[in-house]
């Protein structure tokens, strides 16, 4: 398959997007998923509530607003703009509304494994000395890398197809945030467009495909490492 | 960095992209829907220029302040058709009892009446021909233009009222009727310099964009010519 | 160094209520299936927050109306029923992983010997998974052992080990308990390790404490033997190594005169607790000849107490120690025993289990 | 908060289309989820990418897809249309849309929890006379309800949310398959539609919280149940 | 009614292989930890596939080269070393589970029978994760027992519960031994239990059979005794009630003599299995006066065999049995003991354990 450079573009700006919606939503989905799976406080579940809202909101919605909190006269926009740090129209906010809309499907795995977890177990490394953090770093987070991996999986393969948000958050400008779904879709807004919006689709499907593969893969090698097959 | 940075209404996508690569220069498009690029201009998007497919919408801006004064201007127009799977006979004359001959049961696809541009004239024009009232159940309204197209292309609308433009790219319609544009509001898309990033580079694209070379484009790809007020 | 404890805490018609005083050494609770040994167990290591109770250990609490000291705080080494080994660590893994935690760096040749004393040397790669229910039991008590803990919690540890496994261990726990200053709280159901191991012994029935004391006294009491079962029943001589015979058999002192018993590893001089089982005793009125025991002592009854069967308990003074002989009913009236007669006390040498004969003990 | 006629259409519209969603997906994801759990067969890889294709395509393209597969023309869509069943510009289309799109999600809940269940319970299960159905229904089944109700969460919220996949799919037919996120949509194609879309998008808001305390109630009382907790 | 297995399985380093024929009654299946008891437990049940072998229930093959039926139809009664019980049941519900696949409608009285000598009566509403260690157990077995199996295959059942719950089920797995036609498989590592319950032993060592046959050979066997242990050698008499004394002693004929035990509830006329522990005889030269032991027994020596340690085993015959006596070697020197010599066996009637006294067996 031949790809045009503006392709080419799409697609690195497609992967470099969805790697780092996972990165950067990683590490607060693992302390809300803990949270939601093992603490009890008043108000848990309006913050289940909130972590769903990305899915219940239509995607340009939730671009909408994240324009408005993020653009040039967004509350969050103006402080980070101080900083040096601009979202809007720019491939970090891609990032950031992938990983928005990601969040809930990476939480939801994560805390069904915590909630797996056997908690005599997270006792036993207790009672062995292991403080809060050291119980969960050395034996919860070993256990729950299955779930971890499938809300990679499933955030990766949302930033990928990421679109309502993006779109209406970063626009669509080429090689700066037009990702392959972007791409897509203005493909299919002209006749005889569908060609090439095929030729895209395939291509992200094979980078799904992959990232299947290999989330399969090691999942079969974490499930050997922690003795569940 | 580009030199010119356009976002444009979707549908301009084809005709664009020819006169962007018949250009000594570098120009980007972001392309998006009207009412979306707005409102991303109204946040500061790094747009040089905009092309619209509505005129509301560059009237939004211009009371935000948002557009350079002065600067709007129509680019091309283009003209509505009633379209039917390849192969349907034209109309002579879109009667109530006609068009329910053609829909057979099935839905009139358009874009969406109350947002979508072409959804918008739709309406206009049924409401004209006084058949709005009696159609409404009837409509299969599209989040753009394009998947209403595609309806009565894949045959699943045995009607479509879409832009002639559209209609001439794409083989699996036949045009059955030219709607009189003078039963709908004038179909043109605006340009404007976008408040605040005011530059030559973009004033030469735009210039550009109305010479004689580009405006052959447009037409050749179904749009309308307009009388340019330079 | 000791541990007191004294707690209350119901779970739904189980009322657990009772306190107790852990000194040094070994305490045993011991007590049927059900009776809230484990759950005395979580309230010590920290996982069960009692509804009420004050638990301290060497003076420091642990849990009293305001303190709750968390179990990773706590430094009790606990052995669990259950095992629970991590599944995502091989064996190495699991045994190391307390020393990361532990006050002071681990002694490797220590280690070594943990690890060689249980059989766990060819296991080190095997995942929990991988191993036999008995393997995972030796793997949670190295583990448990190599986090150098202040106290050992160990909640029926050998319950999966055969014979020789747990032989192999039993004298392991005692130097544990001799040489290092660790309380520890051994829950279990078998009275023979209780009496071999315990110092202390607090026995529970249906969430109270039904007795307890020192394991001497409480094993050789009438009124805890419905508890204890008859057949557990004994007692316990001191007695010291005086010559290792050729043929395998030790002569012993004690008070009451001389044993001869087999396997005994201590060297001469040494002080040994001698468990003698009630059923193991038999008595004879006139001295016996051409016997095949070779343990004939001298004793003068004491007290004879009939239990509900067709058994008699019969306790006889030999020098300063109590022996305890369960005889049928019929046999005793027969031989007209009675108090203050005197009599000879006859004790099957080979009948004396090693498991019941320990060393040292405070 | 006065709803006009054509927003309480649209709300129960997309009540039912999304009730319908997880109603129809459930036996099948439940199926699929087994099968990636605990079975081992060629092109398992396979049949987990292609589950996790909605997330990765844009919806556009999904919904495209559709209507060439269930469309009047479409393979499918002919022989349903022989069986009197319509699904393009249906309500029902609008239900097999939101499915199809939440698809992923509810699989890898379900899943995470068949992962999780320990096969030694599965195990004792046979050993005392159940078929391997009978398994499932009275041992898996109930161990898993945790991970089905995320499932279920998760699909309803993605179907409450779906918006491109379905309206490229069942148009925008008010009171037929004009769904919230397709009136919001609309709303926010002309200025000063703002205030309403955000009306809707509030009654949105409100659902989905429902559901979700719905949803972690009903996790509390099944984790009773089933002795997690 | 018969099993018949032929296995061989390879985990890694262990490798299993052995065969063995279990008839009716009760095979005991006997081992240290880590002998391959509960692999061989599996293959038996279906949950694993032997690398080899041929396994045949009642002539049904449920294994060989061409064969594999799923462990849903072989009707194995499968009580596991860690219970299984389904957390999301309470104890009502997994006691039922396996009604609904038994072949024929469950009897009532026999449901309410098991459970109540179980002794889980109250706890019908309970959920597992409220049950102790010992309860979840009899809660496993009443589970199996109560699913109408055609083998029962139980792997060390009773290794977490007390003393006196043992003994209470302990007479029920007897009568069902005896009344109903089903093949027990009995996997422990606890000589006693295996004496009393089984009628054919097959010994374990690391994954091969080291002895086997029926329980009194196979205990008597000097062969066998570094596997079962010193401690568990004995003899099993046939014998007959024939009187209850009013004391609680009960008289009992064997081929050489008379007995007398206390604690037997068998109706006169009923046929025994007695154990008799080796160590719990003793020789006399001279028959024995004034002594608490009721049960003197006059034998002749057939053999002597000296151990390792510093015991003797000596082989007497008492009418038709055969009786053996474990004594130290410097008392078989002294008494000057030899095969031929006619002398008298003592033997503590309270040392005999209810649990070493069964009734029947084939
Ligand atoms: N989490 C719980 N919820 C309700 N009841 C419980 C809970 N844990 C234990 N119990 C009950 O408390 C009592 C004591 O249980 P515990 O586990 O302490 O007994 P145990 O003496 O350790 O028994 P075993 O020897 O069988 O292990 C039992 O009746 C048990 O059913
Ligand atoms: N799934 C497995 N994978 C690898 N090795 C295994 C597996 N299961 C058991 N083993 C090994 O096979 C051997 C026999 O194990 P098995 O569980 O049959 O022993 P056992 O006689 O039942 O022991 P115990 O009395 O401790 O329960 C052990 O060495 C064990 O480590
Ligand atoms: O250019 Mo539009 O707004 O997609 O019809
Ligand atoms: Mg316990
Ligand atoms: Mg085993």
């Amino acid at each position: 398959m031949n790809l045009r450079p503006e392709e080419w573009d799409a697609l690195l700006l497609s992967l470099k997007v969805s790697v780092w919606a996972v990165v950067i939503s990683l590490p607060l989905a693992l302390l809300v998923a803990w949270l939601l799976a093992r603490r009890e406080f008043p108000g848990k579940a309006l913050l289940s509530a909130l972590v769903h809202l990305p899915l219940v909101l239509p995607p340009v919605v939730t671009g909408y607003l994240l324009l408005l909190a993020f653009g040039r006269n967004g509350v969050f926009g103006k402080v980070l703009a101080d900083w040096g740090i601009t979202l809007a129209f720019h491939w970090t906010g891609a990032a950031l509304a992938a990983a928005i809309m990601g969040f809930p499907l990476v939480v939801r795995a994560i805390r069904l494994a915590i909630e797996a977890v056997d908690p005599k177990l997270e006792q036993a490394a207790e009672t062995l000395g292991a403080g809060r953090l050291h119980v969960f770093a050395l034996v919860t987070l070993p256990l729950i890398l299955p779930g971890i991996l499938a809300g990679v999986v499933l955030g990766f393969a949302k930033a990928m197809g990421e679109f309502g948000a993006t779109i209406t958050f970063v626009a669509n400008i080429p090689g700066q945030t037009q990702t392959l779904p972007s791409a897509i879709y203005a493909l299919l807004q002209v006749p005889g467009g569908e060609a090439a919006a095929l030729r895209l689709g395939i291509l992200s499907l094979v980078v799904a495909i992959g990232a299947v593969l290999l989330s399969e893969w090691l999942a079969r090698r974490v499930a050997e490492r922690i003795g569940r097959k | 960095q580009p030199d010119v940075t356009v976002f444009a209404a979707a549908s301009l996508r084809d005709a664009l992209e020819e006169a962007v690569a018949g250009y000594e220069g570098q120009v980007v498009v972001s392309y998006g829907g009207s009412g979306q690029i707005a409102r991303q201009v109204a946040q500061g998007a790094p747009a040089d220029l905009i092309i619209l497919a509505n005129e509301a919408w560059v009237d939004w801006l211009e009371e935000r302040e948002a557009l350079v004064a002065q600067s709007r201007n129509d680019l091309v127009g283009n003209r509505l058709v009633l379209v039917g799977p390849s192969g349907s006979a034209p109309l002579s004359e879109p009667t109530k009892e006609a068009l329910f001959e053609r829909l057979d049961g099935g839905r009139l696809a358009i874009g969406q009446v109350d947002g979508v541009p072409a959804g918008i004239y739709g309406r206009q024009w049924l409401e004209a021909v006084e058949l709005w009232s009696v159609f409404t159940p009837h409509l299969a309204q599209a989040e753009n233009v394009r998947a209403a197209l595609l309806w009565v292309a894949r045959e699943e609308a045995p009607l479509g009222i879409v832009y002639a433009s559209d209609a001439q790219a794409e083989a699996s319609v036949d045009v059955l009727y030219d709607i009189p544009s003078n039963l709908h509001d004038e179909i043109v898309y605006p340009m404007a310099m976008v408040a605040g990033r005011e530059n030559t580079q973009a004033e030469r694209f735009a210039l550009y964009l109305y010479s004689p070379a580009v405006q052959d484009i447009f037409l050749q790809q179904g749009f309308m010519a307009l009388e340019t007020e330079q | 160094m000791s541990l007191s404890v004294s707690l209350s805490h119901r779970y739904g018609d189980f009322h657990l209520d009772l306190a107790f005083e852990a000194g040094p050494g070994v305490t045993a609770i011991f007590g049927p299936s059900g009776a809230g040994k484990s759950t005395v167990a979580q309230a010590i290591a920290g996982l069960l927050k009692p509804d009420m109770g004050r638990i301290a250990l060497n003076e420091r609490v642990l849990v009293d109306e305001r303190t709750f000291v968390s179990a990773s705080k706590r430094r009790v080494g606990y052995v669990f029923q259950d095992g629970r080994l991590f599944p995502h660590m091989n064996v190495a893994k699991n045994l190391r992983f307390g020393a990361r935690f532990a006050p002071s760096a681990h002694d490797v040749s220590e280690e070594g010997k943990i690890i060689e004393l249980l059989g766990l040397q060819a296991l080190q790669e095997r995942r929990p998974h991988q191993l036999s229910g008995g393997e995972k039991q030796r793997v949670a008590l190295a583990r448990a052992l190599l986090s150098q803990p202040e106290l050992l919690l160990l909640d029926e540890p050998l319950s999966a080990l055969d014979e020789p496994r747990k032989e192999a261990i039993l004298p392991y726990l005692e130097r544990l308990r001799d040489q290092v200053n660790v309380p520890i709280i051994y829950i279990s159901h078998s009275v023979a390790e209780v009496a071999r191991l315990a110092d202390q012994l607090v026995i529970l029935k249906a969430g109270q404490k039904v007795a307890d004391g020192a394991v001497e006294i409480v094993l050789s009491d009438p009124a805890a033997l419905p508890f204890v079962g008859v057949r557990q029943a004994g007692s316990v001589l001191r007695a010291r190594v005086e010559e290792h015979g050729c043929d395998g058999l030790s002569q012993l002192s004690v008070s009451g005169g001389v044993l001869h018993l087999p396997g005994i590893s201590a060297p001469v001089g040494a002080q040994l607790r001698v468990r003698i089982l009630a059923q193991d005793v038999l008595i004879s009125l006139e001295e016996p000849h051409g016997l095949s025991s070779r343990n004939v002592v001298p004793v003068e009854i004491s007290a004879l107490r009939r239990g509900d069967g067709p058994g008699v308990a019969v306790q006889m003074i030999a020098g300063q120690d109590r022996l305890l002989a369960r005889i049928t009913a019929r046999a005793a009236e027969e031989l007209a025993l009675r108090p203050g007669l005197r009599c000879f006390a006859i004790l099957k040498a080979t009948a004396v289990p090693r498991a019941s004969i320990s060393q040292g003990g405070h």
